[in-house]
């Protein structure tokens, strides 16, 4: 541990905001990209799956 | 053709790989985690000041990972592109499209982070410097596939398209890169390097290589996951998915 | 071999022939584009001078662009590029064919254009010349790279502006070895390197380019 | 000559046909049938090798379509007429025969030319011609073609019935003389040599 105190670590040798203005960035993207994709991936399979049953339904009315 | 080679590449089957892909996602998120928090450990709490550039050059653990994975990711996308041409698989143009929105934020990031070290060191938000510029040109590269296969509503026309752009552009990178930087050898560059930090001490190395080492692992988890949606989506009219559709819940 | 190449080329010559507004289109938006600049910047001869070969490559990249999307697009339409495609001859060659004559009407005229534009800039005659060679050389491989954009964005929606995105990116060493020779020249160095680099990159994409948009065009007519 | 087996075609998300197959040997004609949409242009353009079938094989005397040696024996005619409005039909004539790779002389093209019924056209730039006339300066081709197989879209779209009987004649002369030919059509059209086959999609 190279740190005296919190505040030390928070400030950074006076370069806080371009040090933490990176990992900010970093975590940022790492946090948000991952749930966009899984909410793409929810949203992918119920739109398949409205589809599947709208197709599965025309096909039964066009059998009768 | 040789045996083996089919062999690996059985898994490229899109009906195999999504259930093996949803299985693996687990593992590698665990790995980004825990390197992740190895990397920050080092790189935050034990790694000693740098004599010259303060607590600044502590940008390099998430600059140097976020630059090697956006080239890395070019070139993997680029190496399924080709086993794409040769082998006829489908699942390698899914990967390509999968993995290169990541590619294009790692690109981003590396260029944000750059330019957050250049300000206090070269006193500019931008400087010319040879890698800062064949990072931005890389993340055109990754925009310009993203815009193409996007504009293409055939994914089969989608991924060959792309796969000619990614074979041509990986061929251009050396060319592009050597020409930037004789460029800015002429227009005389900044002197002082981000990833050529003057003696760098082991425990700097080894926390820049856990942190690059959770890049990688996270770059392979979103990768699985947007494949998935991609096989799910293309593959839809088949007995396979149309059983993962009506039965499963949505994971 | 050689036959087809050259059979291909004459007729796009013929084309263009009978279509010069296409053509004089181009070579005007040059000129506006280049003598746009000095009524953005300043009069001031130093600058202007420094400013010259940037400005004029980057214009000849423009205009470029700007003739690339007909470079398929037309054959594509009336059916002809099937009539190609199905010729008994490899396809790389046709498109070669097509990459000569498109670089005889568009990268010709530019670099034959480029000397009176560089005089507005107050260039010397030895950077006139160079400027000139350096587009006569280089110009060729713009019209090979940009033929993979353009037989990629075929039939593609929004294809004009994608067509710039994928290409421009790539023709950064021709920009770089280009403009920097004629700068080289101004400060008084010897430009040989750049020369032999613009030309390596000229061969490399005129040999290989027209096989990559081949492919692409395989692709296209699907 | 011609074999296809078990053609298979999936455009965008539908499977248009699957389990095709045919045999064509010489002197024969095959009738693509089937309504609008069911995929008569995607099996032409698969049998000439633009399109790369789903699954299932197509061979040519043993060459695969993709070949230059299929290529040499093969004459296509698409939707497009693939002729230039700028040229005149004598210059579009020659232009589309040279590229093809074979040779045509002069006289030979006038020859088609007046065939077609466009003598005294030959040196008017095609933008001034009509539809049907524009249609019968890519049909020239067809009148000193003597490569064994055509493959024909809708040939008798955009002309009137004189030029209609004349094609068919032509096409009768082509199996006359050993060649094979691949069409699709929505009239009816009297060809009377080699023998007549049909194929039915989407039935």
């Amino acid at each position: 541990m190279i740190w005296n105190s919190f505040g030390e670590f928070l400030a950074m040798g006076g370069y806080a905001g371009y040090v933490w203005g990176s990992f900010g960035a970093t975590a940022l993207i790492m946090i948000v990209e991952p749930i966009l994709a899984r909410r793409r991936q929810k949203q992918t399979i119920a739109r398949l799956r409205r589809q599947m049953r709208a197709d599965t339904r025309s096909s039964l009315e066009s059998n009768e | 053709m040789n045996e083996r080679l089919i062999n690996i590449f059985r898994f490229a089957s899109p009906a195999t790989f999504y259930p093996l892909a949803g299985r693996m996602i687990p593992w590698f998120v665990a790995l980004t985690v825990l390197f992740g928090a190895a990397g920050l450990w080092l790189g935050l709490f034990v790694a000693p000041t740098d004599f010259q550039q303060g607590e600044g050059y502590r940008i390099i653990f998430v600059h140097v990972p976020a630059s090697w994975m956006s080239m890395f990711i070019y070139l993997v996308m680029a190496f399924w592109a080709a086993v794409g041409f040769t082998l006829n698989t489908r699942l390698s143009g899914m990967m390509t499209q999968a993995l290169a929105p990541t590619g294009a934020l790692m690109a981003f990031l590396s260029l944000w982070t750059g330019a957050l070290w250049g300000k206090p060191m070269w006193g500019a938000w931008w400087v010319w410097d040879a890698r800062l510029t064949s990072e931005l040109i890389l993340l055109f590269l990754y925009i310009g596939f993203i815009a193409l296969t996007s504009a293409i509503d055939d994914p089969r026309r989608a991924d060959k398209a792309g796969g000619i752009l990614l074979l041509v552009g990986v061929v251009n990178i050396p060319i592009i890169y050597f020409s930037v930087k004789w460029w800015n050898t002429l227009h005389q560059g900044s002197s002082v390097s981000l990833t050529r930090s003057p003696s760098m001490a082991a425990i700097m190395l080894w926390g820049m290589l856990l942190m690059a080492l959770c890049f990688w692992m996270y770059s392979i988890a979103l990768a699985l996951v947007r494949v998935r949606g991609i096989i799910l989506e293309r593959e839809r009219h088949t007995d396979w998915a149309k059983a993962i559709l009506s039965g499963e819940t949505a994971r | 071999m050689l036959n087809i190449v050259m059979a291909v080329m004459r007729r796009d010559l013929k084309l263009a022939m009978r279509r010069q507004a296409d053509m004089t289109a181009v070579l005007f938006f040059f000129v506006i584009v280049v003598s746009l600049f000095p009524l953005g910047i300043g009069p001031e001869a130093n600058l202007l001078r420094k400013l010259a070969p940037g400005v004029l490559w980057v214009a000849a990249l423009l205009a470029t662009m700007l003739s690339l999307p007909r470079l398929f697009a037309d054959d594509l339409k009336d059916g002809t590029l099937e009539q190609l495609a199905l010729a008994p001859h490899p396809l790389g060659l046709v498109v070669l064919g097509k990459v000569l004559a498109h670089w005889l009407v568009s990268g010709l005229p530019l670099a034959l254009l480029a000397p009176i534009l560089g005089i507005q800039y107050d260039l010397s005659t030895d950077a006139l010349i160079v400027l000139t060679a350096t587009l006569l050389l280089g110009t060729p491989a713009l019209s090979g790279i940009g033929a993979i954009g353009a037989a990629l964005t075929l039939g593609v929606r929004g294809g004009g502006v994608l067509l710039s995105l994928l290409v421009l990116p790539l023709y950064i060493p021709v920009l770089i070895f280009g403009a920097g020779a004629v700068d080289a020249t101004v400060a008084g160095l010897g430009a040989e390197g750049h020369f032999s680099l613009l030309a390596a990159l000229a061969f490399a994409s005129v040999g290989f380019a027209p096989w990559a948009a081949a492919a692409a065009l395989k692709i296209a007519l699907e | 000559m011609l074999e296809a087996r078990d053609l298979v075609c999936i455009r965008g998300e539908r499977r248009l046909f699957a389990g095709v197959g045919f045999r064509l040997e010489e002197g024969e004609l095959l009738y693509l049938r089937g309504k609008n949409g069911a995929g008569k242009t995607s099996l032409l353009r698969m049998l000439i090798g633009l399109l790369p079938p789903e699954s299932g094989s197509i061979t040519w005397r043993g060459h695969a379509p993709r070949s230059e040696a299929f290529r040499a024996d093969l004459c296509f005619l698409g939707h497009a007429n693939a002729i230039k409005e700028e040229l005149t039909p004598l210059e579009n004539l020659l232009e589309s025969v040279h590229l093809a790779g074979e040779s045509l002389s002069e006289a030979e093209a006038l020859d088609a030319l007046e065939q077609v019924g466009l003598a005294g056209r030959e040196d008017l730039p095609c933008k001034y011609l009509s539809q049907g006339q524009k249609r019968r300066v890519a049909l020239a081709r067809l009148v000193h073609e003597r490569r064994p197989l055509w493959v024909l879209d809708e040939p008798f779209v955009a002309l009137d019935s004189s030029a209609v009987a004349w094609l068919a004649d032509l096409i009768g002369a082509h199996l006359q003389r050993g060649g094979a030919a691949v069409l699709t059509t929505h009239q009816p059209v009297d060809i009377t040599a080699g023998t007549q086959r049909e194929l039915q999609l989407g039935a």
